[in-house]
């Protein structure tokens, strides 16, 4: 056990943060993941992307041929730790970095990754996630967007729902039945379909926090070259299921639970009670402390984690319990700098009354929607108890 | 021993709850928000005058309906269900005020416009501190040569924006002392600035109200001393079975959502309301509601009849249901999903009401604080 | 709404309370419900028992002819109120009382009626509940217990499990299942079993909390006169069901629930947290009153429905409601006790160190066992969502 | 960065957990039940001594292993999830005491038994406050002609009925002041009585030591002073983290007996874990259970090598730990119904140990007050 980084990554660190110093966008740089609307801070988005990238810092595991730069987790790691520590804005090209890259390298052909790797990390081509559909949400294999191939070509028709980004992507990775007969897990492709493509429509949808960023994505007739399947017809589902193995950054998500955690416990010293800082009142620091004990919990399960990439040791389930433990976590941090401001809990960022620009109240409802999103609460528990645990699945419904 | 609704009540729920169902229905709630939106749906409040409901409180002499508390809360459920935006809760609250002053001009000038819905009238009684009892005001009355002068900052004014009066709580100078008063004053008066205070939940409409030399004559004082602060006492209480009213309507609201898609969504070729984790939270929500209806129900008629007892249940029952609400709101989210999460869906309206409703007139954090007092822990 | 009661009411309170005085049994009586091990308690349990009845206050809903005193609710709620208020202890023919006593008068012949509703109100007949076994507890409706009908007798055979007072019991009430091809819940009968027939075996289980109280009950070839048989063949899945919608002395429970907090306000102005009584604590604040708001709720809900019952209005699913709630609540009552005594609330009735003789560990244990048993609150949750709600019930099972 | 256990550590604590499956199954754990039982499974702590378990932390030159913190906690959460009773915390507590002080006679008499079993030591550290800190002992001793005159009550003195010895925390007086001392006393000294303490659980045996008018050499004053508090100071956390070890151990095996059970128990024609009620109980378990285990690691390893860290992270392990566990043995109990709740299951046993361990060396609430002081909030 051993919690010293050795001398050269420390070296590398303050490498990175002096980077950081130097070149961090200011404040307020609206280049929040979800403020995308506007094409100007989307470009600037890509430009800060393409500023990290130079600098070596974006998706540094990858393979040097596609870009990357063959580092290892560890030096990842502090990269993304001096992220969120320096509060740089998110990746705009995160999807492909995080999802379709390393999808890419693992079943993609050389042609793929020579063709669409480069031009992630770079952010000249951003993509954007084609999964979850109206009738296909915790049940996701059961979508019906449908691929038929016809000589060369996929032909997609369909719709896609809670699709972030879509109205600037480029490119979306996308899973479409391609075997209607087959059982619903074994029916399924993965796709690469371009953005521009004739016949697909973009609808945005407006978020209960009053932001777009999901997207309705409609196809109707949509060409797709049969280049763009990835890995072998109707495996598209242990294609995606492969990718969601795939290192989810914990050390990422740990580090930006710990900073809201930081600014809650800032909050505390801010706000008053009964004229002293509530701080300083028990029954806030019960809920601090309890707080505290779940936030380093995850920091240091995030540090195991971590060392187990580093030796090569299986993952298992960790993903499932990540997911479930850091967003009901984050949850729980702003309901808790809900209860601290009180009657100023709910002032919207327009309102000269808000505190932290009402950050919190967005940010309570956006947690609750990161908990929902990506295979919700309940769904994770699912996975952890079958999967981890060996408890039977759901029996098959009798039919009638 | 009859702890159940009168028939006369039952009534009054049912009818207010058809009558909102084709008149405020969500579609409607939703105007609200728009940025445009004042927040005061005026065509529904003249219906609403017009089933006595914002003169429900007010005597009958005054074209009132000189009903009780619990008459108000039942009515309060139902506008919590239907998430009514608007001035109800500062009419009513006034007419709590005015209906319990001694100065007849004042009465015989404001119920009736009140009763009718023909004037606003809101309470300027909390500041920085926003709802934290025991409560001082800062804002200063002065007696002068041309009356009575105010200087202060009131915040969470309800609807100041479309008042035509405010309520005004104020310490006024008496011997070497200063009482506590109440003092109306007309919106339009020099040295009123109104600001709103933009919250999420666009079916409330609270406001700064900025108090600079403002002058009134000295007849504007409708309550000073000891009688305004028992009045504002009992205020505090109505205020909170009003607000717990609302809660429990919304969290029912927001149940009847939950319930209902949980019954057409299907995943897994299932209905997604026969899993149990879904099944079980529905559950769960109706074991909150049911007992906590009853919390609500004894704490209106606490402040109706039983006043050694009304502050312990205004608080159980505020406390306790803002709770629920807020965790109603949570858990009906996590029923929805995704599409609970939209601005087109319904369930955000109640979701940020609940969310208002938590820490209006004291979270429950402080109602259990006081509960702890009342019972002389 | 009023919540006063009726002059004549409050005079008859004033009654029970005096008589209560004069006649309760010294503290420490030892006529607790599961420690009934002692043959001379269960004795002293029946005189109890006996006596209450001779002044009229067993049962008193119940028709003159079988012995009751044919009372309104509201006369039966003000007895419960100031038993518990009394601190009286349980009575031993509870089972009898309020399960099988009311099943008689709504399904049982007028000679099932006149043979064992008086002996049940005397304590003559002591009775107790043959419903789940080793495989049939959440599932009730699978019991195997298998009565066959031969002549004019069942033959019994079969295994009951967590019965209560089986172990000084004159008769159980029991289902049984009397037609193994129909579907499950139309293929059982309600049986009355004399406990002294040949037969029968009864071994008693120890609880966790160490106490004695549930039994094992094995059925070989016990023949019971088919005289015995309540309602109809095959209906006593229906019989069963009604019983457990009467009056389940909502009122009773809340009033427990009551005492129990008082008791726990007085265990908070005895321990000290830093030199100061517990209950000055802030945080002990904030969970006595959120405990408060509930047991209040509790109250209240017991006159609304005790309101209800009087006035004839149908019930539904609240006697769901109230087992979900009142359960859990007491279990929750009982945990914030421990946490109150900190290092001593583990201390056994033996220690010389224990609070409260230990009780409140015990107790912890014992609400435990509440929530799980008469059904857990799992069952109470699935009962309230399909008949309250009319969520779908679990799909039936595909076979294999 | 390398936050993994070392080959040796897993070995250890693999070893450990088929020894102790062997040697110590619920089967035997049952026994300590028994009325008659003392509490101390002489056999089993034979063969611990003979694998170095019991001198694990005593330096090798007094035939113990030298080992860390985190080795002890390795075994602890073995020994937890075993449901091991006995003096085992008593003595390697007291081992942390002798191998830190000067006193080399009573190192070189003391060691090498606690090592190979052949003592036991325990600390009459706490009083009538149980385990709450900051901590004034108010037992005395008097410096006569005698020797140390010794007068005080202790409580929760682990296994003190089965020791031959006490590490009596107590307050000399040294000129004008009092200072903190650590004295060591033959268990069958005059005017020693020991009264057990009956607790529900039965795995562990605190005891009253009552000290009336005890006389030891002066030279049983093994620490004194600022070195006396640094060492209990550090004591503390150890203990700590040792029992937030054991809550680990004991989690753990409850959840596998749910899990187990949750496989193979039928109703409705299904194994119940394949209800969501049951299967996401059981998730939340691993959820819980995980997080907290890597939360575990770093406070051995604090209180190993990161002083300045070792009283934060002890708190966060033993705090979030018993809660834990906690929770977990009430859930299991939720999974297991019925069977569980009876004596002859093997529930209870880690049920109640959950119940001791959520409270001995410091309660959730207690240790999270401490996190804020750590983090001076």
């Amino acid at each position: 056990m051993d919690l010293t980084y050795p001398p050269q990554y420390e070296d590398f660190r303050r490498e990175v943060r002096a980077w950081l110093r130097r070149n961090l966008p200011a404040r307020g740089h609206g280049l929040g993941g979800l403020e995308y609307d506007d094409p100007r801070r989307v470009e600037r988005a890509k430009q800060w992307q393409r500023k990290l990238y130079g600098a070596g810092y974006v998706a540094m595991t990858w393979p040097k041929e596609y870009g990357g730069q063959g580092a290892d987790v560890l030096t990842q790691a502090i990269v993304h730790e001096e992220l969120v520590r320096a509060q740089a804005p998110p990746l705009i090209g995160q999807m492909g970095i995080q999802m379709v890259g390393p999808t890419l390298i693992q079943f993609g052909s050389e042609e793929q990754k020579r063709r669409f790797l480069p031009k992630i990390l770079t952010a000249e081509e951003i993509w954007c996630q084609g999964y979850s559909e109206p009738n296909a949400g915790s049940d996701l294999a059961s979508l019906q967007t449908r691929a038929e191939l016809v000589g060369d070509e996929f032909i997609v028709n369909g719709q896609k729902i809670w699709t972030s980004n879509a109205q600037f992507a480029d490119w979306m990775f996308c899973l479409v039945r391609t075997d209607p007969q087959a059982p619903k897990h074994r029916g399924i492709s993965y796709l690469l379909i371009e953005m521009k493509s004739p016949g697909i429509r973009v609808r945005p949808l407006v978020q209960m926090t009053g932001e777009r960023g999901f997207n309705e994505v409609c196809f109707e007739n949509v060409r797709v070259p049969c280049e763009n399947l990835v890995g072998e017809l109707n495996q598209g589902w242990q294609v995606a299921q492969a990718t969601l193995l795939h290192e989810r950054n914990m050390l990422g998500a740990a580090t930006t639970t710990q900073e809201l955690f930081a600014r809650l416990v800032r909050l505390a010293k801010l706000c008053t009670r009964q004229g002293r800082p509530a701080v300083e009142d028990p029954v806030v620091r019960q809920r601090l402390g309890a707080l505290a004990m779940r936030v380093e919990a995850m920091r240091f399960h995030a540090y195991r984690q971590l060392t187990t990439t580093v030796l090569g040791r299986p993952r298992g389930i960790e993903a499932s319990v990540n997911k479930l433990v850091s967003t009901e976590l984050n949850h729980d941090i702003t309901g808790c700098a809900l209860d601290l401001l009180a009657s100023y809990a709910t002032q919207t960022s327009e309102s000269k009354f808000a505190v932290d620009r009402g950050k919190w109240i967005r940010e309570f409802m956006f947690t609750l929607g990161m908990i929902i999103g990506g295979g919700t609460s309940e769904i994770q528990k699912n996975i952890i108890a079958e999967r981890g645990l060996g408890l039977p699945r759901e029996p098959r419904v009798a039919p009638g | 021993m009859n702890f159940a609704l009168s028939p006369e009540q039952e009534l009054l729920q049912r009818g207010a709850r058809d009558f909102l169902a084709h008149q405020w229905p969500a579609a409607a709630a939703h105007t609200v928000f728009h940025p445009d939106h004042d927040g005061y749906p005026r065509k529904l409040y003249e219906n609403m005058a017009q089933l006595g409901w914002l003169g429900l409180l007010a005597p009958v002499e005054f074209g009132g309906v000189g009903g009780t508390c619990l008459d108000a809360a039942l009515l309060a459920e139902e506008l919590g269900r239907a998430a009514v935006p608007g001035p109800y809760l500062a009419n009513t609250l006034s007419i709590l005020v005015l209906r319990q002053i001694g100065a007849a001009s004042v009465r015989r000038q404001w119920l009736p416009l009140l009763a009718k819905g023909a004037a606003v009238l809101t309470l300027a009684w909390f500041e920085e501190n926003a709802f934290a009892w025991p409560f001082r005001p800062q804002t200063r009355g002065s007696i002068g040569r041309f009356g009575l002068r105010l200087n202060g900052t009131k915040r969470f004014v309800l609807d100041a924006h479309v008042a035509d009066g405010l309520l005004v709580v104020c310490t006024i100078p008496v011997r070497q002392t200063r009482l506590t008063a109440i003092a109306l004053v007309p919106k339009d008066r020099r040295g009123v600035t109104i600001h709103p205070m933009n919250d999420v939940d666009r079916t409330r409409r609270p406001c700064e109200v900025v108090l600079e030399d403002v002058i009134v004559p000295r007849r504007s004082v409708i309550a000073i001393g000891s009688q305004a602060e028992k009045l504002l006492a009992r205020l505090q209480n109505a205020a909170a079975v009003f607000l717990a009213a609302d809660c429990l309507g919304g969290a029912e609201r927001l149940l009847e959502m939950a319930v209902e898609y949980a019954k057409v969504r299907y995943q897994f070729g299932r209905p997604i309301g026969s899993f149990q984790a879904v099944k079980h939270r529905c559950a769960e929500m109706v074991a909150q509601i049911e007992p906590a209806r009853s919390l609500l129900w004894y704490a209106a008629h606490a402040v109706d009849a039983l006043p050694r007892h009304a502050t312990y249940a205004a608080s159980l029952a505020k406390g306790h249901l803002s709770e629920v609400f807020s965790q109603v709101a949570e858990n009906a989210l996590r029923v929805l999903g995704g599409i609970g999460f939209t601005w087109e869906h319904d369930l955000h309206i109640w979701f940020k009401r609940a969310q208002w409703n938590r820490f209006a007139f004291g979270s429950p954090e402080w109602h259990r604080e006081r509960v702890a007092q009342e019972c002389r822990w």
